[in-house]
């Protein structure tokens, strides 16, 4: 029943923004209990239950509770999360929490606006939870309405274009997605056929889908959350509809939202299709690859912070995809946490975009400059963040990015051992070995663009014109703040979250935390 | 739990001075020095204590048959890293004492404190760590902290150009290091040093147990596993080219000069660029098995040494010779372990790491003496206005020089020389010019900025620097000199090497290279207004700087260009706003078959009916 | 003359609607539109009628079912003229005609 | 009822149905509908459906043609005026009419069940009553609607015959 009071939370919160009710504290207020509740459910999680070696069932998924709604089709909103579900409700609420705060002053009693971000908290966790194919698709449509009202009636630039784009780009994904959930549903032999994924998995081992077309449901899955996630080449989308967005909606949709296609992919289609996943894998680094060199060479040549932010979001994506790639426990648990790490790191970084273009009115990189004189917090906060983004280490991206590498890598370590049998002398390298030496050029070229945009902001000589900057108040801080420290909590300690999602992955947790728990 | 304390100690001082205490410039100093000279103390304990490791269950997963993962967090306590923790909370703590005079009244003087100290628990990380990932994230850490002291002083955009280039090297060389790092992992399974001995004798038994089966194959197996070997070796050593500044990712490291001198000696020079040379001795049980590998150390090593000491010959600003000649030490010591004299490399780096402090601090001193002013040209004749400065300085010249017998640079250049000797002659012989330029640079500094009358107000009116600033030179001072002699040698348990050298005199040749270096440097130098010789070639660093800059261009800039294009005006333009404006398109087109006519509508809806029926009936 | 069979009875039908069907195609006067509407309607009932008869129920009587639907055509039919008729004289009054070839406000 | 009354009523009834479609004047036109609906009531007393025939001259007959001569006459509609005859819709019906009989000609020809002779009934007719019973109890919810649909026709009649429309 928890699960169903941290949906009706945000909700609750919504509606009474909408009725005029201190918009801000409400939201402020429901995000917190949201994030708090999530934090509480996380803390009862109990790991060793779950049989990392079996079918998930309701010893993995805990708090299940269930409400049928079309039994005879086995449609029913039943909810229940594991230790993946559990970091992204809270990934949800941490992210909602701050954008709240940021939001800007002007639209303090704007109750619609802050009833769209919490529509999209909502939406978020409502899909995070949800243990139903269709009520998992419908969350994370619910979550997307208020991100095109947000930016269509709020943005920046060109919004009602970067709405119109977003909206049909976004709908069009969806519209895919459906059609593969729908096909994957009837794949299922018409006895077994429902909604309800615990029994899809059990049915799935038992081998119900072994004459379906595996690699084709798969595909077309993949091109739906693909779309969503911004695979390439679908990614267009991304840069212009996030220099659009209004800051809270930026960090809320890169941050969680665009999550929710990883979320689904990990979910849904990696254990219900692992033939499929198996077949299609060349196919996916192919198109990582654009996502990590293209989109990253792509972001190397803008000239502005907004659209370079949107394309860097973007290409990271190539690495969470990378994990997924790999098929193994290991590289799949780096692309949970990268979830994480990513959504928080992304959201630091927009958070303090916004803040740059509210208190300076551009984000171009050459009529800015030498801002951390005026700024301290500001660029020691961008710095951070930065580091975060572009892997280093004691930040959670750079934990993330190593089992993604380790995991694409290992899979075909034991190839390492077989190729040795062919001959000559050159070593030929499998095409997701090829994928994680792209990845780490990858690194490379993060570092080059967001060192090239922290020097252009924040160093180097202040212009006249930015003279009288300030940073934001005292109290206006902690949102940024908050987010490096759950950065760099999990940075030194990953074993913080990756003990608990690791089951989810097919991993026992670590022996000694069990100790601990 | 003491090399734990060891590690920690500077972060949490690094914390507590940005959380609480950034705004006290004086208290956040004391902060840092205190965690040094805590980690210091800590790291004489240990020395005197016997080996240990230790670790925690930092990463871990093992699930697939063959495929674990295993990253602890765990340090290492042995000879080398005993030793290398004694040179860097060693020289560490008298930057940092130094820092309290030199940093005194800047700024931003809290953030640097705190900078060094993050700088001071990534290099006791990697100093410490026990396996390849650790060392790889302490590695990336003293990146960072590297690139927030050169950019201190982020005002000046030459400082942040500067620091920017170096991380972004240094990003360059760890692409290689974590590729390394993978291919080691994926042979043999685990990253832990002390188990990767064990993994490549299995690796080699089973091709040996194959040899009495089936001999083609075995041969095969094993060319695979020597390439797969030197791939990785390689690769590792990609991470130490970046690091220790090698040929060709060295252009970083004497724009790093930029940094507040202080970090230039503890940072760049004395310990982080060492960091490369201490990972490959780390490592260097695998080299054996990867010999051509081997080969390209050796020489990359020597061709950095000798290159850098030519550029070396022809720079005007005090640091930048310091750089130059650091780099050629650094090429030195890579070239050793190339040798497969790791000992030497080691004994070469204990003993720079003293004396390039040393020169650093006291180049420092004379910077502040000169009220900031670092071209040699425009000093002169300080040798009576700042005294402990010169006879300082002087050791530290003739410890990087080697005067025979008597510095400890003489004694640990002479076991690479002997090392080179008995391996290869040619490298034997670059080394041996570069001794020679080595000595005639450093005459060349030494004449410019001491001697003759003073050649700018600056230096007219320089002066002494304050206690805290030349009692580390003084102590500094001490070990430069006596720390090759071979009882200090065997107290650390240096291998100052005895390899076989043939019939060359390998002392005699050294100690000549040494007289004619300082010989040319007097005859040429002394009592000089102006530099005589001007070779651009050399002044303009063989051009890499622009060879780079046209590189970067035409590769890397043309590629985001023509990327970022393509990505806006073909998957963006065509592809996406194709396909709206195919629908557009359609629409405008379609419309004019909307005649608005019911009569023509049912017409059509009929032809389509009928039609529909005999395709079925047909 | 050979007994009448459910062929005949859906030929005659068909002439009915093609008759129909051509009319609405081809004269302009909506009203006259309308009838053909009306013949088209009145012969799906005649086919739906013939059906009905030929299909005996088990107990032998005619199937009822396609007379009741009929009853509902005939029904629906009526209150379309209705309608229809209505909205002919709406469409009169503000456009002076009844000739379908010059309401032709939808097009683009 | 004989073949002979059969092909009658039919051939009335076709003959009818094409004078209401290539007559000028709507007047005729309504009245041979008139016609044209006897035909076809004729026929349906011929398949034993009395209550149909009769419904269907009792609204159509009655009920519905009274309708359209009223509108005729209301409207006071001319006979339409020559026009040049547009080649295409002519050329398109009869491409369409001649097509669908000669599908509607194959189709019955291979149809056997069409056939035989029309079955013999077991006892006498009670059409209004079987389809009364029919009307009240299986389709009693379709019924409801058919006369809420009246009304609402009705309704919307009112509506749309006030002078000011929006």
């Amino acid at each position: 029943m928890a699960l169903y009071l941290l949906i009706l939370l945000p909700l609750l919160g919504a509606v009474l923004a909408l009725l005029g009710v201190a918009p801000r504290k409400v939201s402020l207020l429901a995000s917190l209990a949201t994030l708090g509740l999530g934090l509480v459910l996380l803390l009862g999680y109990n790991p060793r239950l779950a049989d990392p070696l079996s079918a998930p069932s309701a010893a993995q998924f805990q708090y299940v509770a269930d409400l049928p709604v079309v039994p005879s089709i086995g449609l029913g909103l039943k909810v229940g999360v594991d230790g993946l579900g559990l970091m992204m409700v809270v990934l949800a609420g941490l992210v909602s929490l701050c954008a709240v705060q940021v939001a800007p002053a002007e639209r303090e009693e704007d109750g619609a606006y802050f009833a769209c971000l919490l529509f999209i908290t909502a939406g978020c966790v409502g899909a995070f939870v949800s243990l139903d194919l269709f009520f998992f698709y419908a969350f994370h449509e619910l979550a997307l309405i208020p991100t095109f009202l947000l930016i269509g009636i709020w943005g920046h630039g060109e919004r009602v274009a970067a709405a119109w784009k977003i909206t049909i780009y976004l709908a069009l994904g969806s519209f895919i997605l459906l059609i593969g959930l729908l096909w994957l549903y009837l794949s299922f032999p018409a006895e077994v056929r429902t909604f309800d994924l615990l029994k899809l998995y059990q049915f799935a081992e038992r081998g119900a889908l072994e004459g379906a077309p595996q690699k084709e449901i798969f595909l077309v899955l993949l091109a739906g959350f693909g779309v969503l996630i911004s695979l390439f080449p679908f990614h267009t989308w991304a840069p212009q509809g996030y220099a659009a967005a209004p800051t809270p909606a930026a960090m809320l949709h890169a941050g969680v939202l665009k999550k929710f296609g990883l979320f689904g992919l990990l979910r849904v289609a990696y254990p219900l299709l692992p033939e499929g996943a198996r077949e299609a894998t060349g196919i996916l680094v192919v198109l990582l690859i654009g996502n990590l060199l293209w989109v990253g060479l792509a972001a190397i040549a803008q000239r502005s912070l907004d659209s370079l932010l949107g394309y860097s979001s973007v290409m990271h994506m190539g690495y969470a995809f990378l994990g997924l790639a790999s098929l193994s426990p290991i590289g799949q648990s780096g692309t949970a946490l990268l979830l994480f790490a990513h959504g928080l790191s992304v959201a630091a970084l927009f958070a303090i975009m916004g803040e740059v273009r509210d208190r300076t009115g551009t984000t171009r990189l050459d009529e800015l400059g030498g801002l951390a004189q005026r700024m301290p917090f500001l660029s020691v906060c961008f710095g951070f963040a930065m580091f975060a983004s572009i892997g280093l280490p004691g930040f959670a991206n750079f934990v993330s990015e190593l089992l993604v590498f380790f995991g694409a890598f290992g899979v075909d370590g034991v190839h390492v051992g077989k190729r040795m049998a062919g001959d000559g002398l050159w070593i030929i390298f499998s095409p997701l070995q090829v994928g994680v030496i792209a990845g780490l050029w990858g690194v490379v070229i993060s570092a080059v663009y967001m060192l090239r945009a922290y020097r252009r902001i924040f160093w180097g000589v202040l212009p006249d014109a930015l003279r009288e900057q300030t940073d934001p108040p005292l109290a206006a801080r902690w949102p940024y703040a908050l987010l490096i420290v759950g950065l760099m909590a999990i940075g030194f300690w990953p074993r913080l979250l990756l003990d608990v999602i690791k089951p989810g992955l097919g991993v026992q947790p670590t022996p000694a935390a069990q100790a601990g728990r | 739990m003491l090399p734990w304390l060891v590690l920690l100690a500077p972060l949490v001082a690094a914390g507590v001075i940005l959380l609480v205490t950034r705004g006290s410039r004086a208290l956040s100093a004391w902060i840092s020095v205190g965690a040094v000279a805590v980690s210091f103390v800590a790291s004489v304990a240990l020395f005197l204590g016997p080996d240990l490791r230790s670790s925690v269950d930092w990463l871990r997963f093992d699930v697939l048959e063959g495929i674990s993962l295993a990253v602890p967090f765990g340090v290492t306590v042995d000879s080398l890293s005993k030793t290398m923790l004694l040179v860097v909370t060693g020289v560490g703590l008298l930057v940092h004492v130094y820092s309290l005079g030199y940093m005194h009244g800047d700024r931003g003087e809290a953030r640097y404190f705190a900078c060094l100290s993050l700088f001071m628990f990534s290099m006791l990380g990697i100093v410490l760590a026990d396996n390849f990932v650790m060392m790889f994230i302490f590695w990336e850490l003293v990146g960072a902290s590297s690139y927030l002291l050169i950019g201190h002083w982020f005002e000046r955009p030459s400082a942040a150009e500067a620091s920017k280039k170096a991380f972004l090297m240094n990003r360059i060389g760890d692409f290689g290091f974590m590729f390394g790092i993978l291919l080691i992992w994926g042979m043999f399974g685990t990253v832990v040093f002390a188990d990767l001995p064990g993994g490549i004798e299995r690796l080699i038994g089973g091709v040996d147990a194959m040899r009495l089966t089936d001999p083609v194959q075995a041969a095969t197996l094993s060319k695979r596993l020597t390439s797969f070997l030197t791939l990785a070796v390689l690769g590792i050593f990609c991470g130490a080219v970046g690091k220790s500044a090698q040929m060709p990712l060295h252009t970083w490291l004497p724009d790093a000069m930029e940094g507040p001198t202080p970090v230039s000696a503890l940072i760049h020079a004395a310990t982080m660029v060492a960091a490369g040379v201490y990972m490959l001795v780390r490592v260097s049980f695998l080299l054996p098995f990867a010999p051509s590998a081997m080969t390209v150390i050796a020489w990359v090593g020597i061709i950095t040494a000798f290159v850098a000491a030519l550029m070396a010959v022809q720079q005007d600003d005090i640091k930048r010779v310091l750089a130059y000649s650091t780099l050629s030490q650094l090429g030195y010591m890579v070239s050793a372990v190339g040798l497969a004299a790791s000992g030497a490399a080691m004994f070469h780096l204990f003993t720079h790491a003293f004396f390039k402090a040393l020169l650093f601090l006291a180049a420092g001193s004379i910077i502040h003496g000169m009220h900031h002013e670092q071209d040699i040209w425009q000093m002169g004749g300080l040798k009576n206005k700042q005294v402990i400065t010169f006879f300082t300085f002087l050791v530290g010249a003739l410890a990087l020089a080697g005067l025979p017998y008597l510095t400890s640079g003489f004694y640990s250049k002479d076991a690479i020389l002997y090392a080179a000797a008995g391996k290869s002659i040619p490298i034997f012989v670059l080394g041996l010019i570069t001794a020679f330029l080595t000595a005639f640079y450093m005459t060349r500094l030494f004449l410019a900025v001491f001697f003759g009358k003073p050649r700018s107000e600056k230096a007219k009116t320089a002066h002494e620097s304050p206690l805290v600033m030349w009692l580390p030179l003084v102590i500094l001072a001490v070990p430069s000199v006596i720390f090759g002699f071979p009882f200090i040698t065997s107290a650390f348990q240096l291998d100052a090497g005895h390899h076989e050298a043939g019939a060359i005199p390998v002392p005699m040749l050294a100690a000549l290279a040494f007289l004619l270096g300082v010989g040319n440097g007097l005859w040429i130098y002394a009592r000089r207004e102006h530099d005589p010789i001007r070779i651009s070639l050399l002044a303009r660093k063989f051009y890499f700087d622009e060879i780079y800059a046209g590189l970067v261009r035409v590769t890397q800039d043309l590629a985001a260009r023509i990327a970022g294009f393509l990505d806006r005006y073909l998957i963006d333009g065509l592809l996406v706003r194709g396909a709206s404006a195919l629908t557009f398109g359609a629409g405008f087109v379609l419309r004019f078959f909307q005649v608005g006519s019911a009569q023509s509508y049912a017409m059509v809806f009929a032809l389509g009916a009928v039609l529909l029926l005999w395709v079925a009936l047909r | 003359m050979s007994a009448i069979t459910l062929n005949d009875y859906l030929l005659v039908s068909g002439i009915l609607f093609a008759v129909g069907l051509f009319g609405v195609l081809v004269r302009r006067n909506i009203i006259v539109i309308y009838m053909c509407l009306e013949i088209m309607l009145n012969a799906a009932n005649l086919a739906l009628v013939a059906f009905s008869r030929f299909h005996v129920a088990p107990d032998g009587m005619p199937d009822y079912h396609g007379q009741a639907l009929v009853f509902f055509i005939i029904t629906v039919a009526a209150a379309e003229v209705a309608v229809g008729l209505a909205i002919i004289v709406a469409l009169y009054r503000t456009r002076q005609t009844t000739q379908i070839d010059e309401i032709n406000k939808l097009q683009y | 009822m004989s073949p002979a009354l059969f092909w009658f009523f039919s051939l009335m009834m076709i003959a009818f149905a094409i004078l209401v479609v290539v007559k000028r004047n709507p007047v005729a036109s309504a009245l041979s509908l008139v016609v044209s609906f006897i035909g076809l009531a004729a026929l349906f007393v011929s398949l034993d459906a009395y209550f149909i025939g009769t419904i269907q001259i009792l609204v159509y007959a009655g009920a519905v043609m009274v309708l359209f001569l009223f509108i005729i006459m209301l409207l006071d509609l001319k006979a339409e005026e020559k026009r040049v005859v547009t080649a295409a819709p002519l050329i398109g019906g009869i491409v369409v009419g001649f097509t669908f009989l000669t599908l509607l000609i194959r189709v019955l020809a291979g149809n056997a069940n069409g056939k035989l002779p029309m079955p013999a009934l077991p006892g006498p007719v009670d059409d209004v009553k079987r389809v009364g019973e029919l009307l009240f109890s299986q389709y009693n919810l379709p019924l409801q609607i058919i006369g809420t649909l009246l009304l609402v026709a009705t309704v919307g009649v009112v509506v749309l015959s006030k002078r000011e429309l929006k």
